[in-house]
């Protein structure tokens, strides 16, 4: 990595503080300072909330009106502070002198217009460029972010696009004028590994052809291994430590900084657990989903509808105490698999063994009850799978009520599941909006509990979590499952995760099982080459934040 | 870009609304009639609006003049000193607006036709002995025995008219509309220009002769001064001032009385009254169900009832009302005092005696069911003030809102109330309408179904009714009319609450208004 | 935030604006004015006198005598009885009506088709047409004129409803509750019903509003409630005649009913901004 | 997309049935008789039977219904009862000042509603913002009638700019008709503007906390075209969807003003038809309104399209 040139930083921001307005007004950034030099690579890393996407917002003078308030300090961009500047002063920068990327290449760009009418603005904004030289320079631009056929790119619109292209478009329009600064704020988390290590390889050759300074937001250290010159780590809109990516990454001064990089799971399988006795407590055996599209007319015309094999004849069998990873991109079927194995969808055929009973034939809640008691789900999102206007208590003993049992039993069940999961009994009083997203995924877990089924089904149970919580979390997991002796069937897309706590690992592509194995073997040893593509693409796959240090020859 | 269907759907419509719209001729007088034209078959409509618009188009062989005597018209007429045979010979000149010429056969048809909805030109049937047409232009009706009004029959300007139309138009079996407006009289009307509810256009009909004689009522000379009548409905009387005031109309036939004072300051605008018989406002009792079947309890109510006070509030200004006893209309040749005993005393001792006779007559306290109209203005007062009065007598009444149309279908029955029947509701009538007892509907004392709503019994009125048809002289018949008047107040028949003159207002363009039973519009220059 | 807290908290979090305040004092003045009208009223909203017609204002007649010689302040007075009446009789009657049948439409998706074929069809009939025939063919009393103007206001309801049952169960914590064993009906009831409570109280507040308006429409119309008993709608119709004569027949009741519905429209947002910020703004 | 259009087409066949059904019944199963708004208040019973049995009223419900819907598929919707004119006919004299109205009133709607919106939702919480709600929230407040009285009372009583009545249609010149056309149309925009600028603010609000406003801004574009050209496209389809149901309100707006400004139209026809219990003209014109609303819905939805590619695409 090229170490950052002296000279004038392009962007220097000096104790930097930034308020909510309104009746009681909270500071988000305490008077934060740091530079970044031409063609350098600055990432700010920190978990929510710790206010590294609001000092992007301010260096762009793009704060949300009447929302928050910079209070203080300076942001100076090639010397002149953006913070004192007049609006159509930042106006005439932004675009120009310094750009951004955002997270969401999904909804950054504007649904209704087309990609090419939304980069032609930018050269209108900024240029005196005619017609059809601001044409030419858009199709090089796209060209340039390697989009296939410029041309048809510029004529469609951001729906016709995948994500990883729509990302690319974006990264074309921020460095479409050749700005001084680019700030990408967390540009690649919602994009696959594979795709997200392609746009990193894009950031990095732009910058270095166009000497540009880069302001990198991210909470993914390994990111930060694979971009950073240097490295900001903030927490609770403080800067807690700051240095070149070795120096912060080898010999971490804070303490903070030490427990982020600890939190950090390693991509070397953790050791095998030893397994007694093998009883199936769940078994898939060809199990297919096919969705159909049938349109009015079609239907009309018995014309068949475009199907979606969405899950490919997947067979497993998951025996009790062992847990089993199912890992892919997205639009693999690993979630369908899941949602399958649940009877939130009707699988189309093949056969789902719950305790030695099928149950894809099932029909009707009460049909499926004992079974659906038998397998109980996490799901990703903490904040949406607890109704919000039920306590803990009432969401907990919901399904117990159903079950028959009486109100005052399950409420002491509850309080002690509460505490299994490291959560005081009062908190069955409180409402979900009371609890942190980790303490809320624990009352999840809790509620899968409190069935006591054989199988708990996590779906990307701890991919919307900050790593240190998400440590956490995996290790209830394991402990509960150690204690209850439960099968769990582990979906997600994180490598590092998998290997830490599966003892097998099943990769899918497209809704085809690729490789199927014990976890050891699978990512120590890939054979499928896409489970080997997946395992290069992890991002930081060569540094190994448990020992501070680069590994030198791949595992 | 949003709206491109809604707009092209616009322009498609603005269109169409153009052609329904008249090219103007050079004198235009347009009228705000005090309601709006909706059927045009004048033998099928005993409304005012229909009849003004019937004599627009139409004409009646006899027409009635200023002395309410019957007069040629179409016809001149000669009776047999027997009193039996009736011989009418058309005039000279007389043209249907297609252009044909009008037959004696006509008029037997027509005669035929408004025989049959009629209701005393049915009683008038019942002597006739037959009616013939004995050449192109002259017709002879023949009479089993003597029937002393049927000239005036002919003449007579309300409820249905005698109007005359073509043959086939008259073969039209009654119940069933004419299919077109063809009549002899000196307006023609423009089926193109006619929007049901809101406008009725006429033009002079040029092929018209009149009469020699000055014109009077609805007899004499119809010359026509202006090109072309426009009848514009507008949905309130407010509208309608500001209308005649800004120029936008010539004339309003019938002017809310409180509103008067908005024209007086306005010198461009006269008003005055045109109807010089204005019409009576009758308060009838439903004589079939109780408590009003009971005559004590009618009384008691009469006396409740104050004319002076429902007249106050429904017109205000006393220029524009009259109080008499006269069932027949205060200023008609029948007009006598008979029954004044039933309106003497001021309100307050009426009310004293009310109360008493109430007490007295054992009223059970059965609930009075009132209907009250809302969308006719002349009519909504009234059932409010007695029910007001009523309910100090000692009376329990419930006043039921409607709007016009279900009261007219409502009063037709005569089931218990609690099945929508009715005790009590107030209608008027113009005095042509009731100004003998040939053709006055409330006092029909048959009892019998098809007659008027209200129902009562009397068998001395009925042979009374039936000696006046008899009557020759104008003494006899003025005999039997005021005993025919004592029964219908002795017998609480109906309260008669008073006669209110129409106020119409026009433009001072206008000279030479006509006055009439109904509004005429030959005669006046603009 | 506010997605995630119980009804009453965030009613009371934060201390209203001052229009709010000012809002809910009219309307609790109205309100008073209604219950104790007998008290305030000068004279029986219904006592006329022929000889006192159409006075100006004074000190006997307030707001001046109506063409029936009946004191407009007693009843405009009185009026408020019937107009709040009016309102809240098509408000709840409405909800009432309409909620159950949402939260069925938006659950079982076999019943929505049907259902709300129905409701577009209701709601293709303009309510005042509708409305204007059941009053004008049936008798003009205060239950007929709820009813005529309720019916056209279901349909909108219902969408509501549906609309947020749909949103709502596709929440994780409804899959969840599933997963859990929970029938349909504990679902609804537990679940999604909860979600719709918000937005129906605010769209309940315009509904009141409107059904006032629309009364006052009908009565302007010559198809409202009798004239025996006064509504701010029927007392404007027949002062109306006379507006010229003295617009004040038509101005008094036109300014405390559009006080009135001003406030509710008020508090109706207020609630809004506070109960559901996703419908912010919206009406 | 196709697909999409013929099934809405479908859907509104069961739509109008219900209307039909609906209307016909609550016509029939209440009191009032039109032979006798035919014949007058002094007819005699006997007239008012012959009337009756020429109109065919005597026949049983069901007969008449089904003859009735015979004649609507053939497009034939009957005569009048009272006027014994073909309805179509009467309602084509009535329909142009009725759109005229309506489409006068929708543009001036759009022309002040929007923009209104739209800077309100700019200047969220600002003055303006709180002057636009104001207005909007008074617009919700007062009856149209009395707007309409006091637009009359100051605009054509005192000032005498506009006539205080009447109507004029486009075929008479541009300069009669918008002369006329003014206060009615703006009388009747109140409510509406009420309504559209308070929905524009809103959907605009939304949009405006959008990600990709958030980016045409960090292109450092023009405010005026990251209003009007990113944020007012994506607001446009709650807007249009108000535009369509607010159609019904219209109509009701209609019914009113076209009493206050004597305009023949439509809305008083309806009034009046009711009144004398003109059956076949009564159930043609809901049917036809129906049937309006239904369409005008569905333009709109099909306009969703236009502002919107993803549905245009699927």
């Amino acid at each position: 990595m090229t170490a950052s040139q002296p000279g004038q930083p392009v962007l220097s921001v000096r104790d930097l503080k930034v308020s909510t307005m309104g009746r009681r007004p909270a500071e988000i950034l305490k008077g934060i300072s740091f530079d970044i030099a031409p063609g350098e690579t600055l990432c700010l890393v920190g978990e929510s909330g710790s206010g590294k996407s609001v000092t992007s917002l301010v260096t762009m003078d793009l704060l949300p009106r009447g929302e928050l308030q910079v209070t203080g300090g300076t942001a100076a961009l090639n010397g002149e502070d953006i913070v004192s500047a007049s609006p159509a002063r930042t106006k005439a920068l932004r675009g120009a002198e310094m750009a951004m990327i955002f997270q969401e290449p999904m909804t950054a760009l504007n649904p209704v217009l087309t990609i090419g009418l939304q980069m032609d603005e930018i050269y209108r904004a900024h240029t005196k460029m005619r017609g059809p030289d601001r044409r030419s320079a858009a199709l090089a631009a796209f060209d340039s972010v390697s989009l296939p056929d410029p041309a048809r790119i510029y004529d469609s619109y951001p729906h016709q696009l995948s994500g990883g292209q729509r990302q690319r478009v974006m990264i074309a329009m921020a460095l479409a004028l050749k700005p001084k600064l680019l700030i990408a704020d967390e540009p690649t988390t919602a994009l696959d590994v594979t795709t997200q290590k392609q746009i990193l390889q894009l950031i990095r050759k732009l910058q270095e052809e166009q000497n540009t300074a880069v302001l990198f937001i991210t909470h993914d250290m390994g990111v930060v291994v694979d971009i950073a010159d240097r490295v900001c780590v903030m927490r609770h809109g403080e800067v807690v430590e700051t240095g070149t990516t070795g120096e912060v990454l080898s010999q971490p001064r804070e303490q903070y900084t030490r427990d982020l990089l600890a939190a950090v799971p390693s991509l070397t399988p953790r050791r095998a657990r030893a397994q007694e006795r093998h009883e199936h407590v769940l078994e898939l055996l060809e199990v297919e989903k096919v969705f159909e599209f049938r349109s009015f007319l079609s239907k009309l015309l018995r014309r068949p509808g475009h199907r979606v094999r969405a899950v490919k004849d997947v067979s497993f069998r998951l025996d009790r105490g062992r847990t089993l990873g199912i890992v892919g991109e997205s639009g693999s079927g690993k979630s369908t698999v899941a949602r399958c194995v649940l009877r939130l969808e009707d699988p189309t055929s093949g056969a789902i063994l719950v305790n030695g009973h099928d149950i894809a034939p099932l029909e009707g809640q009460t049909a499926l009850a004992p079974a659906r008691r038998a397998v109980q789900m996490i799901f990703q999102d903490p904040n949406r799978s607890l109704n919000p206007r039920l306590t803990a208590g009432d969401s907990l003993i919901e399904g117990a009520l159903n079950a028959g049992e009486p109100r005052a039993e399950a409420l002491a069940r509850a309080g002690e599941l509460l505490e299994v999961v490291g959560l005081p009994r009062d908190a069955l009083t409180r409402y979900p909006h009371q609890f942190s997203g980790g303490q809320r995924q624990r009352i999840a877990i809790a509620r899968a509990l409190m069935m006591s089924p054989d199988v708990i089904v996590a779906d990307e149970a701890v991919s919307a979590l900050d790593v240190s919580v998400q440590a956490q979390v995996l290790d209830l997991l394991a402990e509960v499952q150690a204690r209850r002796n439960l099968a769990i069937l582990f979906i997600t897309h994180d490598l590092r995760v998998a290997a830490q706590i599966c003892d097998d690992v099943m990769v899918m592509q497209r809704g085809e099982v690729v490789e199927f194995g014990p976890a050891g073997q699978v990512l120590s040893d890939p054979q499928h080459d896409y489970t080997r593509a997946l395992l290069e693409a992890a991002p930081g796959r060569d540094w190994d934040f448990a020992k501070g240090r680069r590994i030198t020859e791949p595992a | 870009m949003t709206f491109h269907p809604l707009k092209s759907l616009g322009l498609a419509a603005l269109l169409a609304g153009t052609i329904a719209l008249p090219a103007w001729a050079e004198t235009t007088l347009t009228a705000v009639m005090q309601a709006p034209l909706r059927s045009l078959d004048p033998h099928l409509s005993t409304a005012q609006i229909v009849r003004t618009h019937g004599f627009m188009v139409f004409e009646t062989l006899l027409g009635m003049d200023a002395d309410y005597q019957p007069q040629p018209q179409m016809a001149d007429y000669v009776v047999s000193d027997d009193m039996l045979t009736y011989t009418l010979t058309l005039r000279e000149g007389l043209m249907w607006h297609d252009g044909t010429p009008v037959t004696a056969e006509d008029c037997v048809a027509s005669l035929m036709r408004w025989s049959q909805s009629d209701g005393s030109a049915k009683t008038m049937m019942q002597y006739v002995d037959s009616i013939e047409a004995t050449s192109e232009r002259e017709l002879v009706i023949h009479m089993k025995s003597p029937f002393g009004p049927l000239l005036e029959l002919l003449a007579k300007p309300s409820p249905i008219p005698a109007f005359m139309m073509p043959k086939r138009l008259a073969d039209t079996p009654v119940g069933e509309q004419i299919p077109e407006i063809i009549g002899s009289g000196p307006f023609k009307f423009v089926a193109d220009d006619y929007r049901p509810g809101d406008q009725a256009v006429y033009v002079k009909n040029e092929d018209y002769v009149p009469r020699e004689e000055p014109a009077s009522w609805t007899a004499g000379a119809k010359v026509v001064n202006v090109d072309r009548v426009v009848w514009q409905a507008m949905p309130d009387m407010q509208t309608s001032i500001n209308a005649i005031q800004s120029g936008d109309v010539d004339l309003i036939e019938q002017v809310t009385i409180d509103l008067l004072p908005l024209l007086a300051m306005n010198d461009e605008v006269e008003t005055g009254i045109l109807n010089p018989l204005g019409a009576q406002v009758t308060g009838r009792f439903n004589h079939r169900l109780p408590p009003f079947d009971d005559p004590e309890v009618r009384k008691a109510a009469m006396y409740a009832l104050d004319q002076e006070t429902l007249m106050q509030t429904a017109i205000g200004n006393s220029e524009y009302y009259q109080l008499c006893p006269s069932i027949y209309g205060c200023e008609v040749p029948l007009a006598s005092d008979v029954g004044a005993e039933y309106l003497e005393g001021s309100a307050d001792e009426r009310m004293a005696k009310a109360q008493e006779l109430l007490a007295a007559s054992g009223y059970d306290g059965t609930p009075v069911l009132m209907m009250q109209p809302t969308d006719l203005t002349v009519l909504t007062t009234q059932p409010i003030v007695a029910a007001e009065r009523m309910r100090e007598a000692g009376f329990t009444v419930e006043v039921a809102s409607m709007d016009w149309s279900t009261l007219q279908s409502r009063k037709n029955g005569w089931q218990p109330v609690a099945e929508g029947g009715w005790n009590y509701f107030f209608t008027y009538w113009g005095v042509a309408g009731i100004w003998n007892p040939l053709v006055h509907s409330l006092i029909n004392g048959s009892g019998d179904d098809n007659s008027w709503a209200g129902w009562p019994v009397n068998a001395r009125m009925e042979e009374l009714r039936a000696d006046y048809l008899t009557a020759g002289t104008l003494d006899e018949q003025k005999q039997i009319a005021e005993e025919i008047q004592q029964i219908a107040w002795d017998d609480s028949f109906y309260f008669n609450a008073g006669e209110f003159k129409s106020v119409a207002a026009w433009r001072t363009e206008l000279q030479d208004i006509q006055s009439g039973p109904i509004t005429l519009f030959w005669g006046v220059h603009k | 935030m506010s997605q995630t807290q119980s009804l009453r908290k965030r009613l009371i979090e934060t201390p209203p604006h001052w229009t709010t305040m000012l809002a809910l004092a009219v309307l609790l003045a109205i309100v008073a004015m209604a219950l104790f009208a007998p008290r305030i009223a000068n004279f029986p909203p219904t006592e006329l006198n022929a000889m006192m017609r159409l006075k100006p204002a004074d000190g006997t007649y307030w707001m001046g005598t109506d063409s029936f010689g009946r004191d407009l302040y007693s009843r405009v007075i009185h009026g408020a009885r019937v107009s709040l009446l009016v309102g809240a009789g098509v408000a709840l009657g409405a909800i009432l009506i309409g909620l159950p049948l949402g939260l069925l439409a938006g659950w079982f998706r076999g019943l929505d088709a049907v259902l709300m074929r129905a409701m577009d069809g209701l709601m293709a009939i303009p309510g005042i047409l509708l409305a204007i025939a059941i009053v004008a063919l049936t008798k003009a009393g205060l239950t007929t004129v709820i009813i005529a103007i309720m019916l056209p206001e279901i349909p909108q309801v219902v969408r509501l409803v549906r609309a947020r049952v749909l949103a709502t169960r596709s929440e994780t914590f409804v899959e969840a509750a599933v997963l859990l064993g929970t029938s349909p009906m504990r679902i609804i009831w537990r679940h999604l019903l909860p979600s719709t409570i918000a937005p129906l109280i605010v769209q309940g507040t315009y509904v009141y509003a409107s059904a006032i308006l629309t009364e006052a429409a009908l009565s302007f119309l010559g198809v409202g409630i009798g004239t025996e008993t006064p509504t701010w709608g029927n007392i404007m119709a027949e002062g109306r005649l006379y507006f010229a004569l003295n617009p004040w027949l038509v101005y008094w009741p036109a300014i405390v009913l559009s006080l009135c519905i001003l406030s509710i429209n008020l508090l109706g947002d207020a609630l809004r901004d506070r109960l559901d910020p996703k419908m912010k703004g919206r009406s | 997309m196709l697909s999409y259009f013929l099934r809405r087409l479908l859907m509104a066949i069961p739509v109008m049935f219900f209307v039909a059904v609906f209307v016909f019944l609550l016509l029939r199963l209440t009191p009032g008789d039109p032979a006798q708004a035919i014949a007058g208040d002094q007819a005699s019973l006997a007239q008012l039977e012959a009337i009756r049995e020429s109109l065919g009223l005597n026949e049983p419900l069901s007969v008449q219904f089904v003859t009735w819907i015979g004649q609507m598929l053939q497009g034939d919707f009957g005569r009048s009862l009272i006027s014994d004119r073909p309805v179509l006919e009467m309602i084509g004299q009535r329909l142009g000042p009725t759109l005229a109205l309506a489409l006068v009133a929708m543009a001036m709607t759009l022309l002040i509603a929007l923009p209104m919106g739209v800077l309100a939702a700019w200047r969220h919480g600002g003055m303006t913002d709180r002057l636009v709600m104001a207005v909007s929230v008074i617009g919700f407040s007062v009856p149209i009638f009395v707007i309409g009285y006091v637009l009359i009372g100051v605009f054509a009583v005192h000032l005498r700019w506009f006539p205080v009545q009447g109507y004029k249609a486009l075929a008479d010149g541009i300069g009669p008709f918008a002369h006329r056309i003014f206060l009615p149309g703006l009388a009747l925009a109140s409510i509406y503007i009420a309504l559209i600028s308070r929905m524009t603010r809103a959907s605009m609000l939304e949009v405006l906390r959008e990600d990709y406003v958030r980016t045409a801004r960090a292109k450092g574009l023009p405010e005026g075209l990251v209003l009007f050209r990113h944020a007012l496209r994506n607001a446009a389809i709650p807007i249009l969807t108000v535009v369509g149901t607010g159609f019904a309100m219209m109509i009701s707006g209609v019914v009113v003003t076209e009493t206050v400004f004597n305009i023949p139209g439509l809305g008083r026809l309806v009034v009046d038809a009711v009144l004398a219990r003109d059956y076949p003209l009564i159930q043609a014109i809901i049917l036809l309104t129906a049937g309006t609303y239904v369409l005008i819905n569905l333009a709109i939805d099909l306009s969703y399209a236009l502002t919107d590619p993803r549905i245009r695409y699927q």
